[in-house]
C-alpha cells in the first residue's frame, strides 16, 4: 500500500465498445474520506470509468487495487464485496418491491426478509437520507423520482462502503432534495468515506468536491485541487473554450403570435397560466422538477389533458386530446426522455428521421425511396449529422447525435411550433452547443419555439423570454435580456423573496 | 381515495357478473333428462375432437337410450393424469351408477384408475384398447375393436390382393403408422407385421390419424422409394387418402402400381369407390359404442359374464341380441368389404348401410 | 398561416440520390445470411448422404412441406417484429377456418362465396385479437384464450364430424399443381417475397416496424401503434384461414383435429430464422428461410429414418442453438 | 399498482372463483361433500405443482415452456428406475428434472436470451428425449405392484390425502420462500426490473438458476407423481400440462411482464380453473365446452383487466404531474 493513503488505484484502464474507444489507458486514484469529482463531456470516459469500478463493465486492459489489493471486478456483486456501492445515472428501483427490499436489495446481509426485521435494518438510512416518515413496507414504485432517488442513496448507506460512486446523482431532483444530498455526502465524507461524484453541475464540484479529475476523449487528466480552481478556469479544462461562445446571438422578434395560452390549467398546475408566443420567438419555461413548466408544454402537446381555459394556434382555438392531434396541428413535441421515446434505437436514421413524415415520403401507401432518402438526408444536413451515419442505428450515436435525431425529425411534419423538454439532457458541452445554434437557427427561419429547463445557464442563454415557474405557479414572464441569474435563480428556488417583482 | 379504487375496481364486478351469465345456461341444460330409467351408466373417454370417438358417442347413446339408461359421457383432455382425476372425481360424488365404460387415454397408464373404478364394485366394461394383460381383475368385460384382428383382415386383404393382381408384385412396401407412442397403433403394426410375413418392409413411419398428416408423411417417404414401393399398410383409411395423394403425385397409380390397404373405414370412401384402396374394414365406431353398452346391459342383466372370446355375429340386418351374458371379450367385427361399388352398396351390418357406419 | 419549411420539397426527388440505405444496412443481414449457410450446408450433406435428396422432386416435397408452416409464420413474422411476441391461436383459427370452409362448402354456398366468407371471417378473428392486444392486452395471454375459445367453436361448427365437402369445387385448391409446383407452394413463393415488400416499402409496414422498434417513441411519432398489433393479427389470421382452406381442400374434408402441434412448428420457424423477439427487426424473409431449413431437416432424417424421438430431439436441439447463436451475435454487434 | 390495489385485485379474483364454485356447487353435490373435496384437490395437485414452478418463472419475468416435456421425460425415467422404489426414484427423477431446470436457467442467466425462445427449443426437444427413453411406447410398473402406491391418495387428514397435502405443503414453502427469503425476493427483483435489480447488486444468475430449478424440479415432481400414481407413464404425455398451467398463473394475476403475483393468486388460479373444468366434467358436458368455457373465462380475465389498468392510467395520467413539489 502506497503511503499517500489511497484506497483506490486504477492502472491503465482501456476499454473499448465496438470501434469507438472508450477509455484510452487511464489511471486514477483516490484518496480516503475525500469527495473526487468527475467531470467532462459525454462521451468522455467517467460513466465508463465508474462503471467498470461498480462490476457494470469489463475493461480490457488495466489494473484495479482497492486498499492495496488487487481485485476481479466482474460483476455489481463483486464489486459490493469489494467496499465499492454505486449509484447509478439511472434508477435501480425495483418498482413492485417495498422500500426497505430495494434497500437490502443486493446486499447479502440477511437472508431472511421479514417485514418487521428489514425495517429495523433500513430506518436508521431513511432517517439518515429525510425519508423517516414513510413506511418502509411501502412498494417502491408509488415513491416519486425524487424519493426513489434517495431510497437509492439509503442503500448506498447500508452498504458500509468505502467507496461510494455517485452518478449524477441529482440529475433528477428538486433543489430541498439535492441539498439533502450534498448533507448526506459530506456526512459520509466525514466519516472517512471516499467519494466519487459524477456531475454536470459545476456549481457542485465546488460546493462539496475535494479534487476534481477531469475526462476529455477517453483520457483523464491529473486531479486538480478544488481549492486552486475557479469555475471559468474549470470550464477551460472541461472545454478548452469559453462559456460565451456556446450561445448563439438572438435576433429580433416581430412576427405575428403563434400560440396563445389563455387560463389555462393542467395537471400538474395549481394556478392557471396565460402567455403568447411569436413567430421565431425562443421560450424558455424554466423550473425545477415539479415546478409545472414541463406541465404546461405537455398540455399544449395533448401528452395530458387540459383542464380548463383555451389554447390557440395561429388564433384558431386548438384542441389537442392526443398526441396525433398536437401533429396534425403542426406542433412537434420532443420529451425529455429520447432513449424512451425519441428515438428508435433499432432502427437507422432513414427510418428514424422520417418516421412522423411517413405522410410525406409516401405516394398512395407506399414509401418511396427516393423521398426518404432526399428528406432524411437534408435533415441530417441542416442538423450537421454526418452522411455516412444515415445507415447505423440511432443507438449507436452518441446522446448528442441522438438528441439532433430526436429534435431533426420532427422538421419532416414542417412545424409551425416547436416544444422541447429538457433540450440537452445527457449531451456532452460540446454537442449542446450546437444544439443551441440549430435550435436558435430554426426560430430565425420562423419558427416558434418552447422549451423546459432545469439548466437556468440554458434558460438565460437561449431563450428570448423566459418565464419562470415555482410548484405549480408561473411566477413572472420577462425578456431574457433583462433576467438576472441570480433573479432566476430566486424565481425558481423561491420567488417568495420577490414576490412583488413579478405579475403572476 | 378508498373510494376511487372501488370505483376502479368496478369495472372486474361487472366482468363477474357477465361470466356468471356466460355459465349459467350451462349449469341448467344437464339435470332435466334424469327421468325415469333404468340406472346410469358413465363413460370416461378421451375428448370427441376426434371424429371416430364423437361417433362412439352416438352409437353409445342410442343404445343407451334404446334400452333405457341415462348415458354420461366425461370427455377428458389429451392427458391420462386429467382423466384419472374425473375417475377420482365421479367415484367421490357418490352418484349411483349402474355402470362404468372405460376408455383410457393411453392404456397402459390408466391401470391405476381403472383399478380405483373396480373396487367400487360397479361393473366395468373396457373398451377400445385391448386390456393389458394382467388387469383381468379389474374389469368385467371387454366390449370393442380388436387391433390385432383389424390388421390381421387387413394383411390377409392385402396378401390376397397382391395374389390376384396382374400387375404388381408384391415385395417391398411402407407402412403409416398412428402417432409414436399410440399403443393401438404399435398393437396393429405388430399384428400385420405377423399376418403377412413374406412383404418386405422398406420402413415403417408413425404418422397421425387424419389424411393431412398421412401424406405429409407419405410425400417425403414415397419420391425416395418411388421405384420400389409395391404395397402401402396405413393403419386407417384417413391416412390411407393421404398416402394414396402423394402416390399420384408421384406418378405411381394405386390400385395399379401399388396397392394401399388402410383396413379401417375412415372418413370419405371416395378412394375406396375409385378403386385406390383395395378394399376397407368396417370397424364402425358407432357399433363399437353400441355395442360397449350392450354388453354393460347383459351383464347388468344377468350378472354373469361367460369365459373367453367371442366375435359378435357380423349379421347383415340383425344386431347381436341383447338376451344372455357377455362374454369376457366382446369384439365386433370387422368385416372385409371390397372396392366394387356393388359390394359397397349392398353392405349392411347389424342394420346399418356401410354409408351410416362409415362417413363420419 | 405559416408553416417551417427548412425542408425543400421532396416530392420530386429522384430514384435516392448518392445514398442507397441498402449499402449502409446490408451488414446487417447477417441472421439471413446464417440461415442460407445452413441450408446450403444442410443440403450439401443430405445430398452426399441419401443420394435422393437433392433431387428435383425431392426440393419439391421440402418446399412444399414448408408450405402451410411457411404462410403462416410469414404472418407471426408480423406480429413478432411489430412487438408483440407469438400469436399462441395460430393453430386454432386455422383449425376453425378450415370447419367454417367445409361446412360452407357442404352448404352449398358455393366456392367463391365460401372463400371470401372464409377469408373474412379469419381476418376477422385475427382483428379481434389484434383489437384487443392494441388497447394493450398482453398478446400472450390474449391468443392463449383466444385459442381455447377458437378450438371449442371448431367443434362446435364441425360438431366434431368429419365435414365432407360433398364436391370437388374447391380440390384444385390443395391438389392442383400449376407447373407441376403445389398451389400451397406457389402460395408461399409468392406471399413470402410479397410480405417482405408490404412491410419494407408500404407505410403500414413501416408503422408496423416502428412500433415494434420503440412503442413509445412511435406513440409520441404520431404513428397509430395499434395498426401494428391490428395489422400483424389480421394478416396471421389470413393466413391461418388460407392454411385452413387449403387443408379442407386437399381431402374435401374438414375435421377439428387438424394441425396439430402446428403453433410451435411455426414459432420454431420464426426462431430459426433468427428473428429477434423484442420486435423491430427482422424480415419475413427470414421467418421463411426457417420453415424451409426445419422442413429439409426434417426430410433428410425422415429419409433417413430417424425415429420420431430422434427427430423431435435434433429439432429442439436445433431451435435451442439458433437461438443461442443468434441471440450471441445479436449481442455481439451491440 | 399499490398494495392496496393488489390486495382488492385478490379480492376480487378470489371471489370469482367462489362464483364459479358456488354455480357448479348449485348442481353437483360432491362440490360439498368431504369426498368430493378430497377428489378435487387430489385432482388439483399435478397442476397445482406445476403452476407454482410456472408462477415462479413469470414472477421472475421468464417464461418456462418446458415443463410438460420435463414432466413426462422425468415420468418415463421415474417409471423406469421405479426397481430402487418408490421414494427413492421419485427423489431421483426430481434431481433430475432440477438439474435440466438448472441447467436452462444457467444457459438463459449466461446468455440473457429470453426463456419464452430458448424453452421452445427444450419443448420440442425433451418430448424427442422421453420418446427415445421410452422407446416410443408407454412404460409400466408391474401390475401388482400398483397398490404400492395408493398411499399417495389415502385419506390423510379430512379432505388431504398425502398427494394434496403435499402440494398445500409445496404452495406453503413456494409462499414463504418467495415472500420472506431474500433469494426469493430477488426472484421479484429480477421480474420487477432487471436493469434495476443488476444495477443494485443482484447477481443475476443467482436468482434465475433458482428459478429454473423450481419449475424444473416441480414440473418434475408433478411428472413423477402422477406417473407412480398411474403405474406408468407415457412419452406423450402431460401435453396439456404447459397451457393449463400458464391458464392458471394468468387467472391467478401474475403478470407476464413480471415481479407482481403471489403463490396465493396462483392457488386462487388453480381453483378457479380446477372448479370450472371439473365442474363441465362432471356434468357430462362434452369436451370442447370445457374449452369454450376457460377460452371465454380466459378472455373475460383479458379484457376486464386491460379495463381496470387503463382506468387505472387514465387516472395516473390526470394525476402525473400533480406530485407534492
Amino acid at each position: 500500500m502506497q503511503s499517500d493513503g489511497a484506497v483506490l488505484r486504477m492502472r491503465g484502464i482501456s476499454k473499448r465498445y465496438g470501434s469507438v474507444t472508450a477509455l484510452q489507458g487511464v489511471d486514477f486514484s483516490l484518496a480516503a474520506g475525500e469527495v473526487m469529482a468527475l467531470l467532462g463531456e459525454n462521451g468522455a470516459g467517467k460513466s465508463t470509468l465508474v462503471k467498470i469500478l461498480a462490476g457494470l463493465e469489463r475493461a480490457d486492459a488495466g489494473t484495479i487495487e482497492i486498499g492495496g489489493v488487487l481485485r476481479r471486478l466482474r460483476s455489481p456483486s463483486q464489486s459490493l464485496h469489494a467496499g465499492v456501492a454505486y449509484v447509478t445515472q439511472e434508477l435501480s428501483i425495483v418498482a413492485p418491491l417495498s422500500v426497505a427490499e430495494n434497500i437490502c436489495l443486493g446486499s447479502d446481509r440477511h437472508a431472511l426478509w421479514s417485514r418487521r426485521r428489514l425495517d429495523r435494518v433500513v430506518r436508521r438510512h431513511l432517517d439518515l437520507v429525510g425519508l423517516g416518515d414513510i413506511d418502509s413496507a411501502t412498494p417502491a414504485g408509488d415513491l416519486s423520482v425524487a424519493q426513489q432517488q434517495l431510497v437509492e442513496i439509503a442503500r448506498l448507506l447500508s452498504r458500509n462502503a468505502r467507496i461510494l460512486i455517485l452518478d449524477e446523482p441529482t440529475a433528477a431532483l428538486s433543489d430541498a432534495e439535492i441539498e439533502k444530498v450534498k448533507a448526506v455526502v459530506r456526512t459520509l465524507a466525514a466519516e472517512g468515506r471516499s467519494i466519487i461524484y459524477v456531475t454536470h453541475r459545476l456549481g457542485e464540484v465546488f460546493e462539496i468536491a475535494d479534487r476534481v479529475t477531469i475526462f476529455r476523449n477517453g483520457h483523464s487528466f491529473a486531479p486538480m485541487e478544488v481549492k486552486s480552481l475557479d469555475v471559468d478556469r474549470l470550464i477551460e479544462h472541461l472545454l478548452g473554450r469559453r462559456l460565451e461562445q456556446m450561445f448563439p446571438e438572438r435576433g429580433s422578434i416581430s412576427g405575428p403570435v403563434v400560440l396563445a395560452l389563455r387560463d389555462v390549467t393542467a395537471p400538474g398546475l395549481r394556478e392557471p397560466v396565460s402567455f403568447d408566443l411569436h413567430k421565431g420567438e425562443i421560450l424558455g419555461l424554466a423550473g425545477q422538477l415539479g415546478s409545472g413548466a414541463a406541465a404546461v408544454v405537455r398540455a399544449i402537446a395533448g401528452v395530458t389533458p387540459r383542464l380548463g381555459g383555451t389554447i390557440a394556434l395561429h388564433g384558431r382555438p386548438l384542441d389537442a386530446r392526443s398526441v396525433r392531434n398536437a401533429i396534425a396541428a403542426g406542433i412537434a413535441y420532443c420529451s425529455d426522455d429520447r432513449k424512451r421515446d425519441g428515438i428508435f434505437a433499432v432502427r437507422n436514421l432513414f427510418e428514424n428521421f422520417t418516421s412522423p413524415a411517413l405522410p410525406r415520403i409516401t405516394v398512395g401507401g407506399v414509401l418511396s425511396r427516393g423521398r426518404e432518402v432526399k428528406l432524411a438526408s437534408d435533415l441530417a444536413a441542416f442538423f450537421e449529422v454526418a452522411r455516412d451515419r444515415l445507415g447505423s442505428h440511432a443507438g449507436k450515436l452518441s446522446g448528442g447525435n441522438q438528441q439532433k435525431v430526436a429534435l431533426g425529425k420532427w422538421l419532416g411534419i414542417e412545424p409551425s411550433l416547436l416544444l422541447v423538454e429538457e433540450p440537452t439532457r445527457g449531451v456532452d458541452v460540446g454537442a449542446r452547443a450546437e444544439i443551441y445554434r440549430h435550435m436558435r437557427g430554426l426560430a430565425n427561419q420562423g419558427l416558434a419555439v418552447v422549451f423546459v429547463s432545469s439548466d437556468n445557464q440554458e434558460v438565460l442563454g437561449l431563450a428570448d423570454t423566459v418565464a419562470t415557474f415555482f410548484r405549480g405557479r408561473l411566477v413572472r414572464i420577462t425578456a431574457a435580456e433583462h433576467l438576472k441569474p441570480e433573479e432566476l435563480l430566486r424565481d425558481v428556488t423561491h420567488p417568495e423573496a420577490v414576490a412583488a417583482g413579478g405579475p403572476a | 381515495m378508498l373510494r376511487t379504487s372501488i370505483r376502479s375496481f368496478g369495472l372486474p364486478l361487472r366482468g363477474l357478473a357477465m361470466a356468471a351469465a356466460l355459465l349459467s345456461p350451462l349449469m341448467f341444460g344437464h339435470s332435466a333428462a334424469r327421468a325415469e330409467s333404468k340406472g346410469l351408466l358413465v363413460v370416461f373417454m378421451p375428448p370427441g375432437t376426434d371424429n371416430y370417438l364423437a361417433q362412439w358417442q352416438k352409437g353409445a347413446r342410442a343404445k343407451a337410450k334404446d334400452l333405457g339408461y341415462d348415458i354420461k359421457i366425461i370427455e377428458s383432455s389429451r392427458d391420462q393424469a386429467e382423466q384419472d382425476s374425473q375417475v377420482q372425481q365421479e367415484i367421490a360424488s357418490g352418484e349411483k351408477v349402474s355402470g362404468y365404460i372405460w376408455w383410457p387415454y393411453v392404456n397402459a397408464a390408466g391401470t391405476g384408475s381403472l383399478r380405483a373404478l373396480s373396487k367400487t364394485g360397479v361393473p366395468v366394461v373396457f373398451t377400445n384398447q385391448y386390456p393389458i394383460p394382467g388387469t383381468e381383475k379389474f374389469w368385467t368385460a371387454y366390449a370393442g375393436v380388436n387391433d390385432f384382428l383389424n390388421a390381421e383382415t387387413a394383411a390377409k386383404a392385402l396378401v390376397k390382393a397382391c395374389a390376384e393382381s396382374k400387375t404388381v408384385k408384391c415385395n417391398k412396401g411402407l407402412i403409416i403408422t398412428f402417432p409414436a407412442g399410440y399403443s393401438a397403433g404399435s398393437d396393429r403394426e405388430k399384428a400385420f407385421r405377423k399376418a403377412a410375413p413374406n412383404l418386405t418392409v422398406i420402413q415403417s413411419q408413425p404418422s397421425g390419424f387424419m389424411a393431412q398428416e398421412g401424406y405429409k408423411t407419405a410425400s417425403q417417404i414415397i419420391p425416395a422409394h418411388k421405384s420400389e414401393i409395391t404395397w402401402v399398410y396405413t393403419e386407417n383409411d384417413s391416412l390411407a387418402d393421404g398416402v394414396i395423394q402423394a402416390l399420384k403425385e408421384n406418378g405411381l397409380q394405386p390400385g395399379k402400381d401399388v396397392l394401399v390397404v388402410g383396413g379401417v373405414c375412415h372418413g370419405d370412401t371416395t378412394n375406396l369407390l375409385n378403386g385406390s384402396l383395395i378394399g376397407t374394414g368396417v370397424q364402425a365406431a358407432f357399433l363399437e359404442g353400441w355395442s360397449s353398452v350392450q354388453s354393460t346391459y347383459k351383464y347388468l342383466n344377468t350378472k354373469k359374464v361367460l369365459d373367453g372370446a367371442v366375435y359378435l355375429p357380423d349379421d347383415p340386418n340383425k344386431p347381436p341380441s341383447d338376451d344372455g351374458a357377455p362374454h369376457r371379450y366382446n369384439f365386433i367385427p370387422n368385416p372385409w368389404v371390397t372396392n366394387a361399388k356393388a359390394d359397397v352398396d349392398s353392405f349392411k351390418l347389424w342394420g346399418y348401410p356401410f354409408k351410416e357406419l362409415c362417413n363420419y | 398561416m405559416t408553416s417551417f419549411r427548412p425542408i425543400a420539397d421532396v416530392a420530386g426527388a429522384g430514384s435516392g440520390g448518392e445514398f442507397d440505405p441498402r449499402v449502409a444496412t446490408r451488414r446487417r443481414r447477417v441472421a439471413t445470411a446464417i440461415v442460407i449457410a445452413a441450408l446450403v450446408v444442410l443440403a450439401g450433406i443430405g445430398g452426399a448422404f441419401t443420394p435422393t435428396f437433392l433431387t428435383f422432386d425431392n426440393l419439391l416435397v421440402v418446399i412444399r412441406q414448408a408450405s402451410i408452416t411457411g404462410v403462416i409464420a410469414l404472418g407471426m413474422s408480423y406480429v413478432t417484429i411489430s412487438g408483440n411476441l407469438f400469436a399462441l391461436s395460430a393453430e386454432e383459427l386455422a383449425i376453425l377456418t378450415a370447419c367454417i370452409f367445409g361446412w360452407l362448402m357442404r352448404a352449398k354456398f358455393g366456392l367463391a362465396l365460401s372463400l371470401i366468407a372464409t377469408l373474412l371471417f379469419a381476418g376477422l378473428g385475427g382483428a379481434v385479437q389484434g383489437g384487443i392486444i392494441a388497447l394493450g392486452a398482453d398478446p400472450i395471454i390474449t391468443t392463449l384464450a383466444f385459442g381455447g375459445f377458437f378450438r371449442g367453436l371448431a367443434s362446435v361448427v364441425s360438431q366434431n364430424q368429419n365435414i365432407l365437402l360433398g364436391t370437388d369445387a374447391a380440390q384444385w385448391l390443395g391438389t392442383g399443381r400449376p407447373l407441376g409446383v403445389p398451389t400451397q407452394s406457389w402460395a408461399f413463393l409468392i406471399l413470402t417475397p410479397l410480405a417482405w415488400i408490404v412491410l419494407q416499402k408500404t407505410r403500414i409496414g413501416r408503422v408496423l416496424v416502428l412500433a415494434g422498434a420503440n412503442r413509445a417513441a412511435a406513440r409520441s411519432a404520431g404513428l397509430r401503434v395499434g395498426q401494428a398489433a391490428l395489422l400483424g393479427l389480421t394478416l396471421l389470421g389470413l393466413c391461418c384461414g388460407l392454411a385452413g382452406i387449403s387443408a379442407a381442400a386437399q381431402f374435401g374434408q374438414a375435421v377439428a383435429n387438424l394441425f396439430q402441434g402446428l403453433n410451435f412448428d411455426v414459432v420454431a420457424a420464426v426462431l430459426v430464422g433468427g428473428i429477434a423477439l423484442r420486435g423491430g427487426q427482422g424480415s419475413p424473409i427470414q421467418a421463411a428461410l426457417g420453415a424451409a431449413f426445419i422442413a429439409l431437416l426434417q426430410n433428410f432424417m425422415l429419409l433417413n429414418d430417424f425415429s420420431s424421438g430422434w427427430r423431435m430431439t435434433v429439432v429442439g436441439s436445433l431451435v435451442a442453438l439458433a437461438t443461442c447463436l443468434f441471440h450471441i451475435l445479436q449481442r455481439r454487434r451491440e | 399498482m399499490n398494495r392496496r390495489e393488489a390486495a382488492i385485485d385478490l379480492g376480487v379474483r378470489a371471489a370469482f372463483m367462489a362464483l364459479v364454485y358456488l354455480a357448479f356447487a348449485l348442481q353437483l353435490p360432491n362440490y360439498y361433500t368431504v369426498h368430493g373435496i378430497a377428489a378435487l384437490l387430489d385432482g388439483a395437485v399435478l397442476i397445482g405443482t406445476v403452476s407454482i414452478g410456472v408462477g415462479i418463472t413469470m414472477l421472475a419475468g421468464e417464461f418456462d415452456l418446458s415443463v410438460g416435456s420435463l414432466a413426462a421425460v422425468t415420468g418415463v425415467v421415474v417409471i423406469k428406475m421405479v426397481g430402487i422404489g418408490i421414494i427413492p426414484s421419485l427423489i431421483v427423477g426430481v434431481l433430475f428434472a432440477a438439474a435440466i431446470g438448472a441447467l436452462q436457467g444457467l444457459i438463459i442467466g449466461v446468455l440473457g436470451i429470453n426463456s419464452l425462445v430458448f424453452t421452445i427449443g427444450s419443448l420440442i426437444g425433451l418430448r424427442g428425449v422421453a420418446l427415445i427413453l421410452s422407446h416410443e411406447n408407454s412404460v409400466t410398473i408391474p401390475i401388482d405392484q400398483l397398490s404400492d402406491t395408493d398411499f399417495f391418495t389415502t385419506p390423510l387428514l379430512g379432505v388431504f390425502s398425502p398427494l394434496s397435502a403435499g402440494m398445500v405443503i409445496v404452495f406453503v414453502v413456494a409462499g414463504l420462500f418467495l415472500r420472506f427469503t431474500r433469494w426469493g425476493r430477488e426472484i421479484y427483483a429480477i421480474g420487477g426490473g432487471r436493469t434495476e435489480a443488476k444495477a443494485a447488486g443482484v447477481p443475476l444468475l443467482r436468482p434465475m438458476i433458482i428459478a429454473f430449478t423450481c419449475s424444473g424440479a416441480l414440473a418434475g415432481l408433478g411428472g413423477a407423481v402422477l406417473s407412480l400414481r398411474l403405474g406408468s407413464a407415457t412419452p406423450l404425455g402431460f401435453d396439456t400440462l404447459l397451457l393449463s398451467a400458464a391458464t392458471t398463473c394468468l387467472m391467478g394475476g401474475i403478470a407476464l411482464e413480471g415481479g407482481r403475483g403471489s403463490v396465493v393468486g396462483i392457488a386462487i388460479g388453480l381453483f378457479t380453473l380446477r372448479f370450472l373444468v371439473t365442474g363441465v366434467a362432471s356434468l357430462g358436458a362434452p369436451y370442447y365446452v370445457q374449452n369454450l368455457a376457460a377460452g371465454g373465462l380466459l378472455i373475460v380475465v383479458v379484457v376486464v383487466q386491460l379495463l381496470a389498468t387503463r382506468h387505472r392510467q387514465r387516472r395516473a395520467r390526470m394525476t402525473l404531474a400533480l406530485q407534492p413539489g
